[in-house]
């Protein structure tokens, strides 16, 4: 199996993104830089966190018109793996591969911290080695993490089981309460309809190694290497 | 050639900062206030040759990234 | 050769520069005679600015220690550089940025941790840890609520744009800051032992490159604003203050890096405080060499900008750097790719001369030397601060220890940060093996299994109630805090904020304290290898508490040893080490004296730097033998905040022996050299036998296990109500709901 | 009754967002574009009587917590 991590000009967490990856698959992925017009034959591509371009304007809308977008759209209509994470998730919903958009937080604030967030949806290759309503912990670090997509939208994401992760408490339950960042359903992660791209707003490559505080992360990565070998 | 873009929330999309500006607006004695929403304001300058071409151009500018379409609303001005 | 016709130095003009007329006599001198245009005005003022040129405290700076075995490169460069093993070395320096962060707290905040960034990573480290020390006016105050809420966010702002984690920091109120906050920040960064870079030019015909944003008319006169005290109409003047851009800093560390690691530089700096100037004539000064500028070739964001603007402007995320001959071309490339401004704006000479030159026409001719190297150097006159007896804990009421303990746990300056540190990203790098919370912050040196530990401290009340003592106990905190990690404590970054120096006292203060801290450290062996110096922290004559802040860094060499202040399990031991026998508990200048008895008053406690050293070095011992579940140093609020900070972190209460009487002496006096440290019990007696013929005292206090903290005689707090005191107060305030 | 609030960085202050947004308008091919500077604009709803006081109450709301006037500018303009 074989790995990218897109570096844009604010990447921050493309190193952290590499680590996990590497450590999971066993050989580095590619680092591809934003201004590239090809991407290397990949079965898995990570759109990684950071401010890819300060997060002016809006978090991620510079980043979806960088050149490489365009070749990572067109992998992804063929099926390539694609993981945003963080500010990986706002640039991939700007650009189109998913739905809805990420708003400011509820309280304006930027929250870093471990979440406790419920699986939703096992049926992918990038939760397949989680248990189904399983809780885990992972932490955030974004100030612009609060899912927006009208009802239809939502209704549509829910009824063909995109959402991949929501915001829990440690026992597992959903509430206002447990709701980070006022994201709409309490979302932290959603799918597009063949789930085969994922974005999050919480960082399993940094809670991948028992050292920064846990593992609950790697299974992700464990699970695309299992299903793409 | 100069624009002015105004870049507003959409109807019934939540607006956290609008929110968060009102509360402090009546955290500070300002009673009155209703309805705070807050949007972008940007200004630039332009080569285009007339205003018509100019706002065509600007109004591309909006759609490919300055406004956000799911979300946000633009209004485009252009002033000799 | 003047550029302005007929332009005659006025003394307004040289009052408006900051200058005194004897130093202005000293410009002539050194003109010989001449009179100087306005831009050479303006680049004397500067450079002979307190900010830069540290005319008040340089005599006792000098008296710092700054040597030891592992130092590379002590203060005098852009940061201070030590050996960390494997030939890596780590790279730190602090830096205040207290003015423009109460003029403009949101970009204040921001470009100090920009400006301390590039402090860093332009002697070849990659950043890897941000701290913070900050200090607010009263709670109460009008303006400390949006101080706050403006600070910590640009402080996040930038760190977590530019992508290196903020590990931690201090937090202190006082009413003394109400006019004057502080905000410290402190990069740590590591580099290749052999890839450090320096700021000496050298190579007459050197190209003089300018790199990073365009230059504006930002901050003109900063380095002489900080360099004043203020008055009651500094609000009115609104100087400029400088707006960072993260993002660009972000793309400047990288393109910085990335030519660093092919062989083109041969000297580099950042522009920092008064930015053209201080950072060409540092370069030239340093090397004993000459400089021509050709100040049209710099880049500029705005039209019509003048020689004297440009000098002067503290626009940010800018470096100069002196290329290798031949190198222009690679290095271009480089900035370009990551959309950066690059150009060649001069050249060395060997003149000792700087040159500037405005289309052609040369508008300042200064002999380097005279001017950076002889400024202004002040023996200040000072009397010492009187000692204060001190206060018997038969002296202070007491209440009952459950009430105290909860208006502690509760208080301003010991409820918990956490609504500070969760706007900080201080995990990105995914390196990060402690947290904000704990005694230090670790940060694993990458692809290994080392760390190293970070801590910043400074008491405030003690180093008033007395500068000596209170300059050692910074130190000493921070490297106990190090220690209590299981960190082996190398060197200190200091960050000395005072009032006017001009006034006796206030400087007794900056003596003492410099005093205390070159004590600390000399027996410690825990050089000073960098610092800065804030002075006329004043307003309308009302100083700070004189407040030196430390910050510390060591070395964890094997991670799996590394202990935090949580409780790990119930039935641990709980061990009390470095309690002197004869003490009933010093409350003079606690936290206990001040909230719970609404006194300030007496001796602050001593420090005994033998002690220190005895117990540190014992406790880390256990800590490397692998012995130790948790641990934590003893600081304010004493013994049972302590206890309870490690309850509530580890959500496991405990049960403690009766502490003797005086009970609150007991609890909440604030001797110094103490730790409280968990063990397996079967390891608890082996532990005493083992302190006993090395002198050191250790007390078994009891064992972890519940839900609350329990004394012998049962009275209890639940963890619950602790926990909502101690996290509470913050968000509750800050939300201005009390 | 309405207001609209224009808040703009004043002139020589720097304005990366509005630097950022320019690049990547030539970016995308918007050759002609300079001098982007991005403000804010604030609407929202007030109770008082007429407008001269209103505009009052906006401004006050300027100073004192809208704008930061150590960097920016701000213009209010009331609607009936
Ligand atoms: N401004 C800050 N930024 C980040 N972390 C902070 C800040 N202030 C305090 N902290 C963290 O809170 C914890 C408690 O701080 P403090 O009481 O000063 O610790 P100590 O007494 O051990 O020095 C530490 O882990 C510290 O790093
Ligand atoms: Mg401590």
């Amino acid at each position: 199996m074989k790995a990218a991590v897109i570096v844009f000009p604010g990447s921050n967490a493309d190193r952290d993104a590499a680590v996990a990856v590497e450590q999971s698959i066993g050989a580095p992925p590619k680092m591809v830089w934003h201004r590239d017009t090809e991407l290397p034959k990949v079965d898995f591509i990570v759109v990684p966190g950071g401010f890819s371009y300060g997060d002016y304007l809006r978090c991620g809308a510079m980043a979806a018109h960088s050149p490489i977008m365009r070749e990572i759209k067109r992998a992804a209509d063929k099926g390539t793996r694609v993981l945003g994470i963080c500010n990986g998730f706002q640039i991939i919903t700007e650009a189109g591969l998913l739905p809805g958009v990420l708003l400011r937080n509820k309280d304006l604030r930027f929250i870093c911290k471990d979440v406790y967030l419920r699986v939703e949806q096992t049926k992918s290759d990038f939760t397949r080695r989680y248990k189904s309503g399983e809780v885990i912990r992972i932490p955030v670090a974004h100030a612009e993490g609060n899912f927006f997509a009208d009802d239809a939208t939502l209704q549509a994401i829910e009824d063909k089981g995109q959402v991949a992760f929501r915001y829990a408490s440690a026992a597992g339950d959903v509430s206002d309460e447990t709701n980070l960042n006022g994201s709409r359903g309490n979302i932290a992660g959603i799918f597009n309809e063949k789930r085969t791209v994922l974005g999050l707003m919480p960082h399993p490559e940094r809670m991948s190694d028992p050292v920064l505080g846990g593992a609950d992360g790697r299974k992700m990565f464990d699970g695309l290497v299992e299903a793409l070998s | 050639m100069k624009a002015r873009v105004h870049i507003t929330l959409k109807n019934g999309v939540l607006d956290p900062q609008g929110k968060a500006v009102e509360n402090a607006l009546h955290g500070l004695g300002f009673g009155g206030v209703s309805d705070v929403r807050q949007g972008k304001f940007i200004e630039m300058k332009l080569k285009a040759g007339d205003a018509a071409a100019a706002k065509k151009e600007v109004e591309e500018m909006c759609r490919s990234l300055l406004a956000n379409t799911v979300i946000e609303n633009y209004a485009v001005e252009v002033i000799d | 050769m003047t550029s302005v016709p007929n332009a005659r130095i006025t003394p307004a003009d040289i009052k408006s520069h900051g200058l005194s007329e004897e130093e202005y006599g000293r410009i002539l001198e050194i003109l010989g005679g001449r009179e100087p245009n306005l831009v050479e005005l303006g680049i004397f003022s500067v450079m002979w600015s307190e900010h830069c040129s540290y005319k008040s405290s340089k005599k006792w700076l000098k008296t710092l220690p700054t040597k030891a075995s592992w130092v590379i490169c002590g203060p005098g460069e852009n940061a201070g550089v030590i050996d960390i093993g494997d030939g890596l070395a780590a790279i730190f320096k602090m830096e205040s940025h207290n003015h423009p962060s109460y003029i403009e707290p949101y970009q204040g905040a921001a470009t100090g941790v920009g400006g301390i960034l590039r402090d860093v990573f332009t002697m070849g480290a990659r950043p890897i840890a941000n701290m913070n020390a900050l200090r607010f006016g009263s709670p109460d105050h009008p303006k400390t609520r949006r101080l706050v809420s403006g600070v910590v966010s640009g402080i996040g702002g930038y760190g977590n744009c530019v992508g290196v984690p903020t590990v931690g920091g201090e937090v202190n109120f006082h009413p003394s800051y109400n006019g004057n906050i502080l905000v410290n920040a402190m990069t740590v960064g590591l580099a290749d032992q052999n890839k450090i870079f320096y700021s000496a030019a050298a190579g007459a015909g050197n190209p003089v490159v300018y790199v990073g944003s365009k230059t504006g008319r930002d901050g003109i006169h900063g380095a002489t604003m900080a360099s004043a005290e203020f008055g009651a109409d500094s609000e009115e003047k609104r100087p400029t203050v400088q707006v960072g851009d993260p993002f660009t800093e972000k793309l400047l560390i990288e393109a910085c890096m990335e030519l660093m690691a092919t062989d083109a530089i041969q000297s580099i700096q950042d522009m920092g405080a008064a930015g053209l100037t201080s950072s060409s004539f540092e370069m030239a000064s340093k090397g004993g060499m000459g400089v021509q500028l050709d100040l049209e070739k710099v880049p500029q964001r705005e039209e019509g900008m003048t020689p004297y603007e440009m000098m002067l402007s503290e626009s940010q995320e800018r470096m100069l750097i002196i290329l290798k001959p031949g190198k222009e071309a690679l290095a271009r490339k480089i900035f370009e790719k990551w959309e950066l401004d690059f150009a060649v704006i001069g050249h060395l000479t060997d003149t000792g001369r700087m040159v500037l030159k405005h289309h052609g026409e040369v508008v300042g001719d200064l002999p380097i030397d005279p001017l950076a190297q002889a400024s202004p150097e002040y023996d200040r006159p000072w009397v010492a601060t009187e000692p204060l007896p001190v206060l018997h804990a038969a002296d202070v009421t007491e209440v009952d220890w459950r009430d105290a303990l909860k208006t502690l746990m509760g208080c301003p300056d010991i409820a918990s940060r956490r609504w500070v540190w969760e706007q900080y990203d201080c995990i990105v790098m995914a390196d990060t093996a402690q947290r904000p919370g704990g005694d230090a912050a670790v940060v694993r040196i990458h692809n290994t299994n080392r760390a190293l530990a970070i801590s910043t401290d400074c008491t405030p009340r003690y180093v008033k109630a007395d500068p000596f003592e209170g300059g050692k106990q910074a130190v000493v905190e921070t490297w106990r805090n190090i220690t209590a990690v299981g960190g082996k404590p190398l060197a200190i970054t200091d960050n000395l904020n005072f009032g006017n120096p001009e006034k006796p006292p206030i400087m007794g203060q900056i003596v003492g304290a410099i005093e205390g801290i070159g004590a600390a450290c000399s027996h410690l062996n825990y050089p000073v290898v960098s610092g800065n110096v804030s002075l006329y922290n004043e307003t309308n004559g009302n100083a700070i508490l004189p407040t030196p802040a430390i910050g510390g860094v060591g070395v964890i060499d094997d991670l799996d040893k590394m202990t935090t202040v949580a409780f790990k399990a119930p039935g641990d031991v709980i061990l009390l080490i470095g309690q002197k026998d004869t003490a009933s508990g010093w409350l003079g200048q606690s936290l206990y004296l001040r909230e719970v008895a609404g006194r300030e008053e007496g001796a602050p406690p001593p420090v005994d730097l033998k002690h220190e050293k005895l117990i540190g070095d014992f406790v880390r011992n256990l800590i490397q033998a692998g012995r130790v579940t948790a641990c934590h140093d003893l600081s304010d609020g004493g013994l049972v905040v302590g206890l309870t900070e490690m309850a509530l972190a580890g959500n496991i209460g405990c049960l403690l022996n009766d502490p003797g009487v005086p009970r609150h002496g007991r609890l909440f006096g604030e001797d110094q050299g103490r730790y409280v440290l968990t063990v397996k019990a079967a390891d608890a007696t082996a532990i005493l036998r083992e302190a006993e013929p090395v002198n050191i005292p250790v007390q078994m206090l009891g064992v972890t296990g519940g839900k609350d903290i329990v004394l012998a005689d049962e009275t209890a707090v639940s963890l619950a109500d602790l926990r909502q005191l101690h996290e509470g107060w913050f968000p509750t305030y800050m939300s201005g709901k009390n």
